[in-house]
């Protein structure tokens, strides 16, 4: 589903990201992302979500060669992605419910369809009830539950996560993998990047640890 | 479900297809299309409405800025409407002396109306000539200050409209005329009627000029005003671009901001206009109605008011198009 | 140093002085008074100038707006120059038969001059007299189309000061000219200086109406821009806010904002309006020269700039506390 | 130097924060404040910092009570105060640099020592060198770090941080603790809020454990 090969990142502050990156994930299959801070995990998901593009090397997602969707098919690409980003990307001139609903919006989908979805996904990270409620009186924690919320609901074929526990306690942190590991069991693929390696390390998974833009291990963890 | 994704990943353009529901009736397409439509428009009004200073004051300037030249147009469509009245019907003025007086006047109308190809015959008094000039020059109470009424009590001759073209006739008749004792001059057609004609000329020169920069002005405006509610709401277009939003459904909400700005402003502008001309007109027709002219003044009426608010959301439209492509132009890069 | 701490917490007014450095000598306060003075007024500046287009069409647009009241009184008081010239004078106009020959006119002249208490006499001839009335009505090339010209041949005659406003005596003088055959008319003032007067009342209450609309609207212009541009800066205002930035700190960089709009705005009304006086007076000059009258436009002239410029900055200062003010007193409720 | 007496705080929607809350800071203590998700420990916080006004009861800092400052001493006060903020709050359009000298301009200090006092809370977070760079170059821990380096330039009496470590791996986390340790030894309060339990067992220091906005626990760690 996800196939890096020989992919290199080079910022235009000349900083080099990623370098010479080779890795694969099959669909329906979960993996972690490690690694010091500024390592390049970010910068391995944006590539992903074509927030930046690779500067060589080839990148394929479902088969389909990243460098050639252009400008005008990125937005149906990326309807088929769940994101939970490191900074939230939570609108805070919109309700919970408009938040959540913006992936269902943006896609056409039916009125009458979406207040389910969402506040099935609601329900999933614990926030159900809220809906009317403004993101800005949510406490962080339940603000990046807000951004999984958006990131699973519209039942998306890959789900990138980017330290989606930073804010949370550990029986919270908890949680929130069982919700991503059903979605795996669903067929989805997902990819997430956590510092949380004691978290990491308790869960049945393939971990990928980068090191300053390397891949520096590829194994199964427990 | 999982082998339906197997298949998919096998026919690899369905990522990009943008059909996620690919069973849904185009009935169920076309309610959603409205619905985003409808869900665009009410967050733009909900917002607009939230700030209701900010938005009336975008509106009022906008509505300024339109009034101007529509101003300056109605100005210049009334004159040439009073220059049109008499230049058509190739008025002979005929001047008598100021030392006349009213039986001989009756005699002198009696005797002119009787000659051949004359069809019509008015008598104005120099006072009812000076509040005719007081009008149609518009310089209303400064008139007051003159010493004397310069103006002789004149004739207003139109002839039958087969002689009407007919120079040499009107040279004949002219002569005839001249003749009279009582009679200072004759002109055809008035001096005033020119410079009125001139005064509307530059009035609709600078119409057009002082439109043509105060669009520009009002182009600016409402570009400025959208590109910078777009600035305050970056965050909105990126989140919206980071799960999938078209360009187009980013514009959307952006685009009926333009639109209510020029609809009001337009709308604004068309009641400042209104109310001028009202205001204006009642002077106007009180004095026209003094010797059965009808002069009445012309607003924009139903068809410039439908332009002046069509103008305003046009440029409404497309201040928001260049601002919203402007901001849009540089996300992708991010 | 934390005995020091311990003491800080009995006096218990320390954490509010707001003087961290209190051995800091009053030429440091100054410098860095002045320094974040600088940082205030660069980070406008630089920031204004990453968007140049943003800038300058904002600036247009109060260009603009303020041209419109300040060409309105340009105009106004040239105007209040042409009837000025000759009013003080009390001049008397003869108005000669059309009939009247060069020798005549000679020997008329001489004989007037003669007169008692006539100081100077000028003789415009009718066509002199229409080219005087197309410059100072302004109708210029329209008054071609006039058939024939209207004006008779003028004297223009004016008193020795000490009869200037002794009305006995200027009676008596027109009473003895009128016997003179070849004189049709004699006038104290010309009819055209009233109308002329007329015009330029009209155009200063049109300037004064019109200057409180556009300076209104341009406040409105400015105070939108700077509170739209605030709005996307509205997390700066919060973070400086956090930190301990006091109100008139976060104020200042917007106020050189709305300084930046409003002066430069000034500056190419300004602009605006020497270019079209200068346009307007090359063929004035030329006219008034053909019969040794001195009459030059007369522009907005240093003070005028000064002015203008000081109008604009006073309203951007205006509109951007007003802005500023507004986003401040939503935020300590966050 | 922190002394809240029964206070309570009641958001305008409805929701009780803060409940019938006390306990004591001394001068140059340093504790940890934990709890679920939601608990309020944002909250307390912001009540320090006076970004939210608590309904009932007292809150003294440095001998003063809170209720008594208004709306133009407040930029005074928090000068004495450093934070770390859970979402960050940096600004986008300046420099690495401009966003650490912040506090430093505000307050008027001397343009030649601002250069100084930055580079040394730079080098602190593992920073330096980066000064001329934008924020949003920055991943998400160093973003968090730089955060950090802002709350410390200006040696406030009082550092409140809020999940100050959720971006970052174990290791910086360490470092960045010995940070906070060592201001707290110079004399500074510390509080910090915290769900890496690990990470807070680890330290020998005071521990406050909120639950729905009640103080349920305060201990000494190891
Ligand atoms: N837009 C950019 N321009 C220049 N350099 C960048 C940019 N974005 C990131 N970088 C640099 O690239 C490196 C990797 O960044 P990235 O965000 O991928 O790290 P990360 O692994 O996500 O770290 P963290 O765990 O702290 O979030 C960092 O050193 C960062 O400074
Ligand atoms: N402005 C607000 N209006 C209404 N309710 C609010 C507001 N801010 C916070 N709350 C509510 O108060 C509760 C406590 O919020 P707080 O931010 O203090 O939690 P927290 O302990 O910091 O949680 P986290 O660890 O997730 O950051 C939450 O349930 C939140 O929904
Ligand atoms: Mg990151
Ligand atoms: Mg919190």
């Amino acid at each position: 589903m996800i196939l890096f090969d020989k992919v290199n990142k080079r910022y235009p502050s000349g900083h080099q990201a990623i370098i010479n990156l080779s890795f694969e994930l099959e669909a329906g299959e979960m993996a972690f992302l490690t690694g010091h801070s500024g390592a390049g995990k970010s910068t391995l998901l944006k590539l992903i979500m074509l927030l930046e593009r690779s500067t060589s090397g080839q990148l394929l997602i479902d088969g389909k060669n990243l460098s050639r969707i252009d400008r005008t098919q990125i937005p149906y690409y990326r309807r088929n992605i769940g994101v939970v980003f490191q900074n939230h990307q939570l609108l805070f001139d919109r309700n919970i419910f408009d938040n959540v609903a913006l992936p269902l919006f943006v896609s056409g989908l039916r009125p009458r369809d979406v207040g389910r979805r969402v506040r099935a996904a609601l329900d999933k990270v614990g926030l159900s009830g809220k809906e009317k409620m403004n993101p800005i009186m949510l406490s962080g924690g339940e603000q990046q539950r807000l951004g999984i919320a958006r990131a699973v609901v519209h039942k998306p074929k890959i789900l990138l996560a980017d330290e989606p526990t930073g804010n949370l306690d550990p029986q919270l942190s908890e949680e929130i993998m069982g919700v991503f590991n059903k979605f795996c069991e669903a067929g989805s693929t997902v990819l997430v990047a956590s510092h949380d390696l004691e978290l990491v390390s308790s869960i049945a998974q393939r971990l990928l640890r980068l090191e300053k833009g390397f891949l520096v291990e590829d194994k199964k963890t427990v | 479900m999982i082998q339906n994704r197997r298949r998919n990943s096998k026919s690899s353009s369905s990522l990009l297809s943008g059909h996620d529901f690919n069973n849904q009736a185009l009935i169920n397409r076309l309610q959603s299309y409205f619905y985003s439509h409808y869900l665009a428009f009410s967050s733009a009004t909900s917002r607009l409405s939230s700030l209701p200073f900010r938005f009336l004051s975008i509106s009022l300037v906008i509505a300024i800025a339109l009034s101007l030249p529509a101003g300056f147009y109605v100005a210049a469509i009334n004159l040439q409407k009073i220059t049109n009245i008499t230049d058509n019907s190739n008025t002979i003025s005929i001047f008598l002396k100021t030392t006349v007086t009213q039986p001989q006047i009756e005699l002198l109308k009696e005797k002119i109306s009787l000659e051949e190809g004359v069809e019509n015959i008015r008598y104005i008094s120099s006072q009812k000539g000076l509040d005719e000039f007081r009008i149609e020059s518009g310089f209303g109470d400064v008139l007051e200050m003159l010493d004397e009424n310069p103006l002789p009590p004149v004739f207003l001759i139109e002839p039958n409209r087969k002689f009407q073209n007919n120079t040499e006739f009107i040279k004949k008749l002219v002569f005839k005329l001249k003749k009279e004792h009582l009679i200072e001059n004759i002109q055809i057609d008035m001096m005033w009627l020119k410079r009125l004609q001139a005064i509307s000329l530059i009035g609709e020169r600078l119409s057009f000029m002082l439109g043509a920069i105060l669009a520009f002005g009002v182009l600016l405006i409402i570009s400025n005003a959208v590109s910078l509610s777009l600035d305050s709401r970056g965050e909105e277009v990126v989140v919206i671009k980071l799960v999938g939003g078209t360009d187009s459904y980013v514009r959307r909400p952006f685009l009926y901001t333009g639109f209510w700005y020029g609809a009001v402003g337009g709308i604004l502008s068309w009641i400042f206009i209104a109310i001028a001309v009202y205001w204006l007109s009642m002077p106007v027709e009180k004095l026209s109605a003094l010797y059965q002219n009808s002069l009445e003044l012309e607003g924009l009426g139903f068809f410039g008011m439908i332009s002046l608010v069509s103008i305003g959301v046009g440029l409404g439209l497309l201040g928001a198009w260049l601002a919203v492509t402007r901001q849009l132009s540089g996300i992708e890069s991010k």
